[in-house]
C-alpha cells in the first residue's frame, strides 16, 4: 500500500530566504508521524503547504502516489487533508455545529439542512466522546473544547490525513491526555497523522515515526524506538547542546511579598503564600486552576474579592498594572503576541514601554539617548539575536521575542518578577538561555514566581513549588523533595468536572 | 533590488497617470474678453440653468462669455471657496447668488480688492456689493403666492395654511414667508399653523408634507416657495390622496419639473418670475460695471437698446435693479417658459 | 447575544432571567418592544398617527432606506462598510430615469434592470478596490462616494428628470396596491425575507457571518474570502440601483443629489437593529426593523408638534440610547454566562 | 521610532512626489497659481479641515474614529453665535466655544470609554445629536456680528504675504501635535494602544484615560477650527461645517495613517493636506466645476491607495 501523502524534495523560499530546502516526508495510514525541530526549522511552513496556504517552489506533494497541486485551503480539504492549528481558527459568533461544517454545510434542495447539520455534528462529537450543545456559540467555549471542534471538523471531511500543529501547547496535561485519546481513535480508523510538538515526552510516548528538521533541512527520519530524548534534542539543535535547566543556587533572603487569604475572579479561593528574595517559587497546575489568576491579581489586572497582599510589611492593593509596577511587581504575561509585545514596534520601543515615564524630561519629552542606552544594555544582557535595537520585534523568532519581553519587564527593576509560561512555544536553545537568565536573576536577589505546566521545568528551576487545583493550593513542595508523580497527582487528583468533558470514557 | 525598481517605476507611472487628465487642461488662451462667472447656490438646481441661459443670450448679443459655478450641495463655505478661486483667476466679473447673505461678504470684498467687479443676483448679500439684480421684490414674491393661494380657496377663504420651505437658514425664503404671512393675516378665516423644512431635498420635503397632512387633517392650503420642494409637496399630496385640489397649493419653482402637477390640478398657484430675463439683465449690468459705464450708485441706470429685452433698468434707492414681476404659469403659457 | 441571525434555537438556549429579560435577549424582539413603545407614545400625543394613510406613508418611507440597509447589514456582518450607497442610489436613479425619459414606452422591468445593472457595476467598482486591491472598505468607499457622486452630478449637468417627462406608468408603481399594501412595501418585505433566508440557509450567507467573525479563520477554512466580499459589495450595489428606480417612482423627480446622507441612515439602521459593527453577528431583519424605527421617529416628531429642529437631536439620542442598551445587555449576559460556567465547574 | 520612519521612506516620499507634481501642474494650468494671494487662499480654505485633521490623526492612530467633528464645529460656532446675540464680548464667546467643544469631546470619550462602545457607532450618534442641539439653539438664525479683527483670522494674511494668520495658528498647533505624537511618552502610548491595546494595558499604560484624552483633544481642537471657520465665513449658523468629517478623514488617510490604527505620521498628514489644498485650487483655477473637483479628490485618494495596493501585490508576485 503506498503512503497516503508523500512530500518529495519540497522547497520554499520567501524572498531570498530559503525556509525549506528539499524536504522529504512520508505519512502512512494508521501511523502517527511526529515532526520535531526548533522554531524556524520550517515546521509551520510545511504545515501550511499541506494546508494549501503555501505552494512549494520546487518538489512534489503526492497523494496515494499521484502528484497533486493545492492552491488553497479548499483544495487541501478536498484532498482529505485536515489541519488543526495551534490556535484554533474558529468563528466565535457561530455555533459549534456551524464551526464544524463551515464552508461545507450539508444542503438539501439548495438550502442548508440545519436539522441534518445539527444531528451530524452531534454524531461527530459523540464519536469523539465530547458532550457539547452544538448550538452554543463558540465564544463561550474554552481552548480544549475548541480543539475538539477542530478535530470534529477534520472528521467531518473524512480526513485521511490529520495534521496537528502544536496542539498541546495551549492545553493542560489532562486535556493533552484527552487529545491523545481522541487522536488514538482516529489512528485506529486508519487516518495518517502528522503531529508537531515541542514536547519530547509527547514525541516518545505518542508517535510511531519521527522526523527532525533543522533550519529547513531534513535531518533524520526513523521509527520512534530508535530515539532517546538526548538523540532528538541533538538532532534538533545540532552540535550545541546545553544543559537544560542551569539552576544556580541563590541565597534566599527575607520575604518580599506575602499573600493572605486571596480569593476572587471566580476561581481563586483562600490562597496563602510568600516569596523571599532570591527565591524562585514555582506555580504548577492545570489551565484554569487559578495559578494565572493569582498572577493577574498581583499585577492589578483582576481585583481580588478578599484577601491581603503585603509588600515589605505594608498592605497593598494594586488597582492597575501601573499600580503594581509602582510596587515593584513585573509580569511577563502568558500570551506573548496579545498581552506581551507590540509586534510592529522596534525592540527599543517594546523594551522601554513600561518605563516611558521614567525616560521623560520636561513636558513628557522622551530622552532618546537614555532610552537607547537602556534598550541596548538589556538586549545585550538577554542575548537578543537581532540586527540591533531598531529591529522590528515582530520579525524576530519566538525565542528572541520572549527575550525582548523579558528585557521589557526587567527594565523597571522589579522586586518581584512573575513569569507566566516563560518558555512556552519557543525552541530548545532559547529555552535554556531564558532559564539561565532566570536563574541568574535569582542570584541577584530578585524574587521570582514562575508559572508553568511543565513539571520537569519547574523541578529544574524552582526552590519551592505550589500546586494549584480548583483555585486552591493543593500542595507545597520544597527543592530536594520534588517528586514528579506527586506533583501531577496533586494537580490532577480530583479532576474538575465540566459539562463539556464528562469523565473519561472507561 | 528589482522589486524596488519596479515599485519606483509603478509609482512614477501611476502618479503621471493620476495627474495626466489635468495636464491636458492646458491654460486656455487667457483672452482679455469679458467673462462673467455666476456663483450659484447649487449646481443641481434647474433654476440656475435658466438664469445661465439668459446670460448666454446676452453674451451672444454683446460678446464675452459666462459660466455657472456652484457647489454640489448648497453650502456657504463652498461658495466662499468658489468666489476666492474665481478672484484668483482674475475673472473680470462675478455675480453671486448667496446661500448665506453674511458668509460671502468677506470673499466678495477680497475679490474686489483683486480687481473683479462683484454684484449679486437672485438673492442679496448683507453687503460688499454695489447693487443687487433682483427678479422681483421679495415682498411682491411673497404676497403673490399668498394672493394665488387665497384666490384658489374661493370667495370666503377659511382654514389652516402651512408652509413648506427650503432650509431654515434660506434668506430669500424667509423674506418671502414673512410677506406671505403678512398678506394672509389680512384674512380673519385663515391661520398659518406650521412651517416645516424640506432642505432642498425631495425626500425630506415629501416626508414633511405627509406629516403635515396627518397632523392637520383639515389643512386647506400649503405654500411651498422652494424648488425642488414644490413638486415633492405635490407628489406627496397625490400619494396621500389629497392632490388634485383637495389641499390647495401655491409656490414657486421651474416649470420643467413642476408643470405636470399644475396641469393635473394639484398645484393651483404656480408662479415664478422670468429667470432667463434675470440672467440676461445680470449679464448686461455686470458688463456695464466692468466697462465703467456705471459705478453701481443708486440712480444710475443701464439701457439695453437692442436685444431680447430692451429697456432702461435703474438702480433703485435700495441698491436694487428689479427685472420684473412674478409670473403665474398656466396651462396656456407654461410652454413659453422653457426652463 | 447575537440575535436570531446566528442560527435557530437561540431562544432555547436562554436559561436565566425572567420572561421579559429572556425575550429581550433576542435583539429583534427588544426592537419590536421599543418600536411598540415609541408608537404608543406618539399615538398618545397624536392619535392620527395610527390612521392607515399615515402608517402606509411611514412604511413607504421606511421601505427605500430598508432595502439599502439590508445590503449594508450584510456588508457590516462581513466586517466591511459601504459609505457610497447614497451615491449609488443617485446614479441608479438618474441613469434609469434618464433612459426612461428617452424611451417612454419601454417596459418598467427594463428600467428596473438598468437600475440594477448600473448599481451592480458601481458595486463591482467597490468590490474591485476592497477585495481586489485590499484597500480598507471604509477608505475605498469614502473615495468612491466622492467619485460616484461627482460623476453623476457631472453627467446630469444640473438636469432634473421629473414626472413631467416620465411616463405616468412609472409613477404609478408607487400606487399599486396588493392586499391593501403598496407594491413597494411588498417588495421590501420580500427582499428582507429573501435576504434573511439567504443569510441563514445558504453557504454564501453563513460564510459572510464566518468571515466577519474571523477573517483569517475563514481563509484557513477554505472560504474564498475575496469572492465573498466582492459578492456582498455587488449585492449592495444592485440593491442601491433598485432603490434608485423606486426612488424616482415614489418622489416623481430625480436629480443627482438625492439621498445625500443615506450611508449614515443605513449604518444607523443596521447598528440600531443589532448588527455588530465589528461583524459576525446581527441579522437583516434587525436592520429592517431599525429602518422602520427611524421612519416612525421621523414621522412621530413631526406629528407630535415638537419643532422640526429637534429631529436630529432625537435621532442622535435614539442611536446612542440603543447602543448603550445593547452593551449593558451584552455585559449582563456575559456575567450570567460566566456565573453559570462557574457553577457548572464547581458542581 | 523606526516603524513610522520606515513608512516615511515609503509613503511620505511618495506623497511629496505627488505634491510636487501638483505644484508643477498648478503653475502649468494658470499663471495666477503661483501668486501670493492665490497661495494664501488655498491655504486659508483648507485650514479648518487641517486643524481638525490634527486630533483626528491621534484618534485614528489610537484605532478609533471620530465622525462627529463636523457637528462639534457646528455646535461650537452656534454657541459662539448665541453668546454674541446676548451681547457678550467675542473673547468670551471664544472661551465659551472652546468649553463647549471640550465638553462635546468629553461626552464622546466618556460614552466610548465608559460603556466600551465602538467609537464609529457612538460618534454617528453624536453627529446627529450635536447638530440637533445646534439647530435647537440657533434655529433659522444666522449671526454675523463678528468684529473685523476676528474676521481677519479667516483669510487675512501676515503683512500681505502669502501666509494667512489662520495658517500660523495651524502651524503652532501642528508643531505642538507633532511633538506630542512623535517625541513624548504619550505619543508612544498612543501608537502602542493603536497596535496592541492589551499589551499597552499590561505595560502600565492607562488605555481608557488615553482614549478619553484623545477624544477631548478632538473636541477642543474642533472648537479652534470653529473659531477659524466662523472667521472665514464671517458668520455662524447651525449648519456650519456640515460634512466636515469627510475631507478631514480623507486628508488623514491620504497622509498615510492606517485607518485601523497604529501607524502614520503627522508630517505625512501635513503633506496630504497640502496635496488636497493645491489639487483643489489648481483644478479650480483650471475652470473645473466643484463636482469635477470632487471626482478628482476621490480619485486621488483611491488611486494613491490603489497604487500602493498594486505595488504591494506586484512585490508579492515578484517574491513568489
Amino acid at each position: 500500500m503506498p503512503p497516503v501523502v508523500e512530500l518529495h524534495g519540497v522547497t520554499k523560499r520567501f524572498g531570498a530566504i530559503e525556509v525549506l530546502g528539499g524536504v522529504d516526508l512520508t505519512l502512512d495510514a494508521g501511523r502517527v508521524h511526529a515532526l520535531a525541530g526548533e522554531n524556524g526549522a520550517g515546521k509551520s511552513t510545511l504545515v501550511k503547504m499541506l494546508g494549501g496556504i503555501h505552494q512549494p517552489d520546487a518538489g512534489q506533494i503526492l497523494k496515494d502516489g499521484v502528484p497533486i497541486k493545492m492552491l488553497g485551503a479548499a483544495d487541501s480539504q478536498r484532498q482529505g487533508i485536515a489541519v488543526v492549528h495551534q490556535h484554533p481558527a474558529l468563528f466565535p459568533d457561530l455555533s459549534v455545529a456551524e464551526n464544524v461544517f463551515i464552508g461545507r454545510q450539508p444542503r438539501r434542495m439548495g438550502r442548508i439542512d440545519w436539522p441534518g447539520m445539527i444531528s451530524r455534528a452531534n454524531e461527530l462529537l459523540l464519536r469523539l466522546g465530547v458532550a457539547l450543545d452544538v448550538l452554543t456559540p463558540v465564544k463561550a467555549l474554552g481552548v480544549a473544547e475548541r480543539q475538539a471542534i477542530e478535530i470534529a471538523r477534520a472528521l467531518s471531511i473524512n480526513a485521511r490525513v490529520l495534521v496537528l500543529d502544536e496542539p498541546t501547547s495551549a492545553l493542560s496535561r489532562r486535556e493533552v491526555d484527552r487529545l491523545f485519546e481522541l487522536v488514538g481513535r482516529l489512528k485506529v480508523e486508519g487516518v495518517a497523522i502528522l503531529f508537531i510538538t515541542h514536547f519530547i515526552d509527547e514525541i516518545l510516548g505518542f508517535s510511531d515515526d519521527v522526523t527532525v528538521l533543522r533550519s529547513g533541512r531534513h535531518v533524520i527520519t526513523a521509527p520512534v524506538e530508535e530515539f532517546t530524548p538526548e538523540l532528538i534534542v541533538r538532532a534538533m539543535i545540532g552540535t550545541r547542546l546545553e544543559a537544560f535547566f542551569p539552576k544556580q543556587q541563590a541565597k534566599i533572603g527575607a520575604p518580599v511579598i506575602g499573600v493572605r487569604g486571596l480569593s476572587g475572579a471566580g476561581f481563586v479561593e483562600d490562597v496563602n503564600f510568600e516569596v523571599c528574595a532570591g527565591e524562585i517559587l514555582g506555580f504548577f497546575g492545570l489551565v484554569g486552576a487559578g495559578r494565572s489568576e493569582v498572577a493577574s491579581m498581583l499585577f492589578g489586572i483582576v481585583r481580588p474579592d478578599e484577601g491581603e497582599i503585603e509588600i515589605a510589611g505594608a498592605s497593598v492593593r494594586p488597582h492597575s498594572p501601573r499600580d503594581a509596577m509602582r510596587l515593584g511587581i513585573s509580569l511577563v504575561p502568558e500570551d506573548r503576541h496579545n498581552q506581551g509585545l507590540v509586534l510592529p514596534f522596534t525592540n527599543r520601543a517594546n523594551e522601554t514601554l513600561p518605563v516611558l515615564r521614567r525616560l521623560c524630561g520636561h513636558f513628557g519629552l522622551m530622552r532618546r539617548d537614555e532610552e537607547k542606552k537602556i534598550a541596548t544594555d538589556y538586549s545585550a544582557r538577554m542575548r537578543v539575536v537581532a540586527t540591533g535595537i531598531e529591529q522590528v520585534t515582530g520579525t524576530l523568532s519566538g525565542g528572541n521575542q520572549q527575550k525582548v519581553l523579558l528585557a521589557k519587564w526587567l527594565i523597571p527593576g522589579p522586586r518581584l518578577l512573575i513569569l507566566d509560561q516563560p518558555t512556552r512555544g519557543i525552541d530548545v536553545g532559547a529555552k535554556s538561555e531564558i532559564h539561565r537568565v532566570i536563574s541568574q536573576l535569582a542570584t541577584e536577589g530578585l524574587s521570582i514566581i514562575m508559572i508553568s505546566d511543565d513539571a520537569e521545568e519547574l523541578m529544574g528551576m524552582a526552590d519551592r513549588i505550589l500546586v494549584f487545583r480548583n483555585g486552591r493550593i493543593a500542595m507545597e513542595s520544597r527543592r530536594g523533595a520534588f517528586d514528579r508523580e506527586a506533583l501531577l497527582l496533586a494537580a490532577a487528583h480530583a479532576p474538575r468536572s465540566s459539562d463539556a468533558q464528562p469523565p473519561r470514557a472507561a | 533590488m528589482a522589486s524596488k525598481a519596479i515599485r519606483a517605476l509603478i509609482i512614477g507611472a501611476a502618479t503621471a497617470a493620476a495627474l495626466l487628465p489635468a495636464w491636458l487642461l492646458s491654460p486656455k488662451a487667457q483672452a482679455d474678453d469679458f467673462q462673467l462667472a455666476m456663483v450659484i447656490k447649487s449646481s443641481t438646481n434647474p433654476y440656475y440653468k435658466a438664469t445661465l441661459a439668459g446670460a448666454e443670450i446676452a453674451a451672444k448679443e454683446i460678446g464675452g462669455s459666462v459660466k455657472n459655478y456652484g457647489p454640489t450641495e448648497s453650502s456657504a463655505q463652498a461658495q466662499v471657496d468658489i468666489i476666492n478661486n474665481l478672484a484668483d483667476r482674475h475673472i473680470p466679473a462675478i455675480a453671486v447668488a448667496p446661500s448665506d447673505p453674511d458668509a460671502v461678504v468677506p470673499a466678495m470684498k477680497r475679490a474686489e480688492r483683486l480687481g473683479a467687479k462683484v454684484l449679486t443676483f437672485d438673492a442679496d448679500s448683507s453687503g460688499g456689493r454695489p447693487f443687487f439684480v433682483n427678479q422681483a421684490t421679495s415682498d411682491a414674491i411673497g404676497r403673490f403666492g399668498a394672493v394665488l393661494l387665497i384666490k384658489s380657496l374661493g370667495p370666503n377663504p377659511q382654514g389652516q395654511v402651512a408652509i413648506v420651505s427650503a432650509q431654515p437658514t434660506a434668506a430669500n425664503q424667509n423674506l418671502w414667508i414673512a410677506a406671505f404671512k403678512d398678506e394672509i393675516s389680512k384674512y380673519k378665516g385663515l391661520t398659518v399653523v406650521d412651517t416645516v423644512y424640506g432642505y432642498d431635498n425631495e425626500q425630506k420635503a415629501f416626508d414633511a408634507t405627509v406629516a403635515l397632512t396627518t397632523k392637520y387633517p383639515h389643512l386647506a392650503g400649503i405654500f411651498a416657495p422652494t424648488c425642488p420642494g414644490l413638486p415633492a409637496v405635490a407628489r406627496a399630496l397625490e400619494s396621500v390622496n389629497k392632490g388634485h385640489g383637495a389641499i390647495k397649493v401655491s409656490g414657486n419653482c421651474v416649470p420643467s419639473i413642476t408643470a405636470k402637477y399644475m396641469l393635473d390640478g394639484t398645484i393651483d398657484g404656480f408662479y415664478l418670475w422670468n429667470p432667463i430675463k434675470l440672467g440676461y439683465v445680470t449679464y448686461y449690468a455686470a458688463k456695464a460695471l466692468v466697462d465703467g459705464k456705471i459705478q453701481g450708485k443708486p440712480g444710475e441706470s443701464i439701457t439695453i437698446t437692442q436685444g431680447k429685452w430692451p429697456g432702461k433698468y435703474v438702480i433703485g434707492a435700495n441698491g436694487q435693479i428689479v427685472t420684473g414681476e412674478p409670473v403665474q404659469f398656466t396651462a396656456e403659457n407654461y410652454k413659453d417658459f422653457n426652463f | 447575544m447575537t440575535g436570531i441571525g446566528s442560527g435557530p434555537g437561540r431562544l432555547a438556549r436562554s436559561r436565566q432571567g425572567g420572561v421579559l429579560a429572556r425575550l429581550l435577549r433576542v435583539r429583534e424582539l427588544a426592537l419590536i418592544f421599543a418600536l411598540a413603545i415609541i408608537c404608543a407614545a406618539v399615538t398618545l400625543r397624536e392619535p392620527r398617527f395610527l390612521e392607515s394613510a399615515n402608517l402606509e406613508q411611514v412604511a413607504l418611507s421606511a421601505t427605500l432606506v430598508c432595502i439599502v440597509a439590508l445590503g449594508q447589514a450584510l456588508i457590516i456582518i462581513a466586517r466591511q462598510i459601504d459609505l457610497s450607497v447614497g451615491a449609488m442610489v443617485a446614479t441608479g436613479a438618474f441613469v434609469s430615469a434618464d433612459w426612461l425619459s428617452v424611451h417612454p414606452h419601454a417596459s418598467i422591468l427594463w428600467v428596473a434592470l438598468i437600475g440594477c445593472v448600473v448599481g451592480g457595476l458601481l458595486g463591482a467598482g467597490n468590490a474591485l478596490l476592497v477585495a481586489g486591491l485590499r484597500i480598507p472598505a471604509i477608505v475605498a468607499t469614502l473615495g468612491t462616494l466622492a467619485i460616484y457622486r461627482g460623476g453623476i452630478i457631472a453627467l446630469a449637468g444640473g438636469r432634473q428628470i421629473s414626472a413631467t417627462v416620465l411616463p405616468d406608468s412609472y409613477g404609478h408603481i408607487a400606487e399599486i396596491h396588493i392586499l391593501g399594501l403598496s407594491l413597494l412595501v411588498w417588495l421590501a418585505i420580500g427582499l428582507t425575507c429573501a435576504l434573511g433566508w439567504m443569510a441563514r440557509f445558504t453557504r454564501f450567507g453563513r460564510n459572510l457571518y464566518a468571515l466577519g467573525s474571523n477573517p483569517e479563520g475563514a481563509r484557513f477554512a477554505g472560504i474564498a474570502v475575496r469572492r465573498h466580499i466582492a459578492g456582498v459589495f455587488i449585492l449592495s450595489g444592485v440593491l442601491c440601483g433598485l432603490v434608485g428606480v423606486l426612488w424616482g417612482a415614489r418622489f416623481g423627480t430625480v436629480d443627482a443629489v438625492i439621498a445625500p446622507d443615506l450611508q449614515l441612515q443605513t449604518i444607523s439602521s443596521a447598528v440600531v437593529g443589532g448588527v455588530s459593527i465589528f461583524g459576525g453577528s446581527g441579522s437583516v431583519f434587525g436592520a429592517a426593523l431599525g429602518s422602520i424605527i427611524f421612519a416612525v421617529l421621523q414621522n412621530g416628531v413631526q406629528l407630535i408638534g415638537v419643532s422640526q429642529f429637534w429631529l436630529q437631536a432625537i435621532i442622535g439620542a435614539a442611536i446612542l440610547g440603543t447602543v448603550i442598551f445593547y452593551s449593558r445587555l451584552a455585559r449582563r449576559a456575559e456575567r450570567s454566562e460566566r456565573r453559570s460556567r462557574l457553577a457548572r465547574s464547581r458542581s | 521610532m523606526s516603524f513610522p520612519l520606515r513608512l516615511f521612506v515609503r509613503w511620505e516620499t511618495f506623497l511629496l512626489l505627488v505634491l510636487c507634481a501638483t505644484l508643477i501642474l498648478g503653475t502649468h494650468v494658470s499663471r495666477y497659481f503661483a501668486t501670493s494671494s492665490n497661495i494664501s487662499i488655498a491655504l486659508a480654505s483648507i485650514t479648518p479641515v487641517a486643524i481638525v485633521a490634527l486630533p483626528m490623526t491621534l484618534v485614528i492612530v489610537t484605532g478609533e474614529i471620530d465622525i462627529s467633528v463636523g457637528s462639534i464645529v457646528g455646535l461650537c460656532a452656534t454657541s459662539m453665535a448665541v453668546c454674541l446675540e446676548h451681547k457678550f464680548s467675542v473673547e468670551l464667546a471664544m472661551v465659551v466655544g472652546l468649553l463647549v467643544g471640550t465638553l462635546a469631546g468629553l461626552v464622546n470619550g466618556l460614552i466610548i470609554v465608559g460603556f466600551g462602545l465602538p467609537s464609529l457607532v457612538v460618534t454617528i450618534g453624536t453627529l446627529a445629536l450635536y447638530r440637533g442641539i445646534a439647530q435647537i439653539m440657533l434655529k433659522e438664525r444666522g449671526v454675523s456680528s463678528f468684529p473685523d479683527w476676528y474676521q481677519s483670522l479667516g483669510f487675512g494674511t501676515i503683512g500681505n504675504g502669502p501666509v494667512p494668520w489662520s495658517s500660523l495658528l495651524f502651524l503652532a498647533l501642528f508643531g505642538a501635535f507633532a511633538i506630542f505624537l512623535h517625541v513624548t511618552r504619550w505619543g508612544r502610548a498612543i501608537y502602542a494602544i493603536g497596535n496592541n491595546r492589551e499589551a499597552a494595558r499590561y505595560s502600565g499604560i492607562d488605555v481608557r484615560r488615553t482614549i478619553l484624552g484623545v477624544f477631548v483633544a478632538s473636541g477642543a481642537v474642533s472648537a479652534v477650527a470653529a473659531i477659524v471657520l466662523t472667521a472665514y465665513l464671517a458668520s455662524a449658523r447651525s449648519d456650519t461645517a456640515m460634512g466636515l468629517e469627510l475631507p478631514v478623514i480623507t486628508a488623514v488617510v491620504l497622509g498615510g495613517v492606517n485607518i485601523f490604527g497604529g501607524s502614520g505620521t503627522l508630517p505625512g498628514v501635513l503633506i496630504g493636506l497640502l496635496v488636497l489644498a493645491f489639487v483643489q485650487n489648481a483644478f479650480g483655477l483650471a475652470g473645473m466645476t466643484p463636482e469635477e473637483q470632487e471626482i478628482v479628490t476621490g480619485s486621488v485618494l483611491v488611486m494613491t491607495l490603489a497604487i500602493f495596493g498594486l505595488s504591494g501585490a506586484v512585490r508579492r508576485l515578484w517574491r513568489r
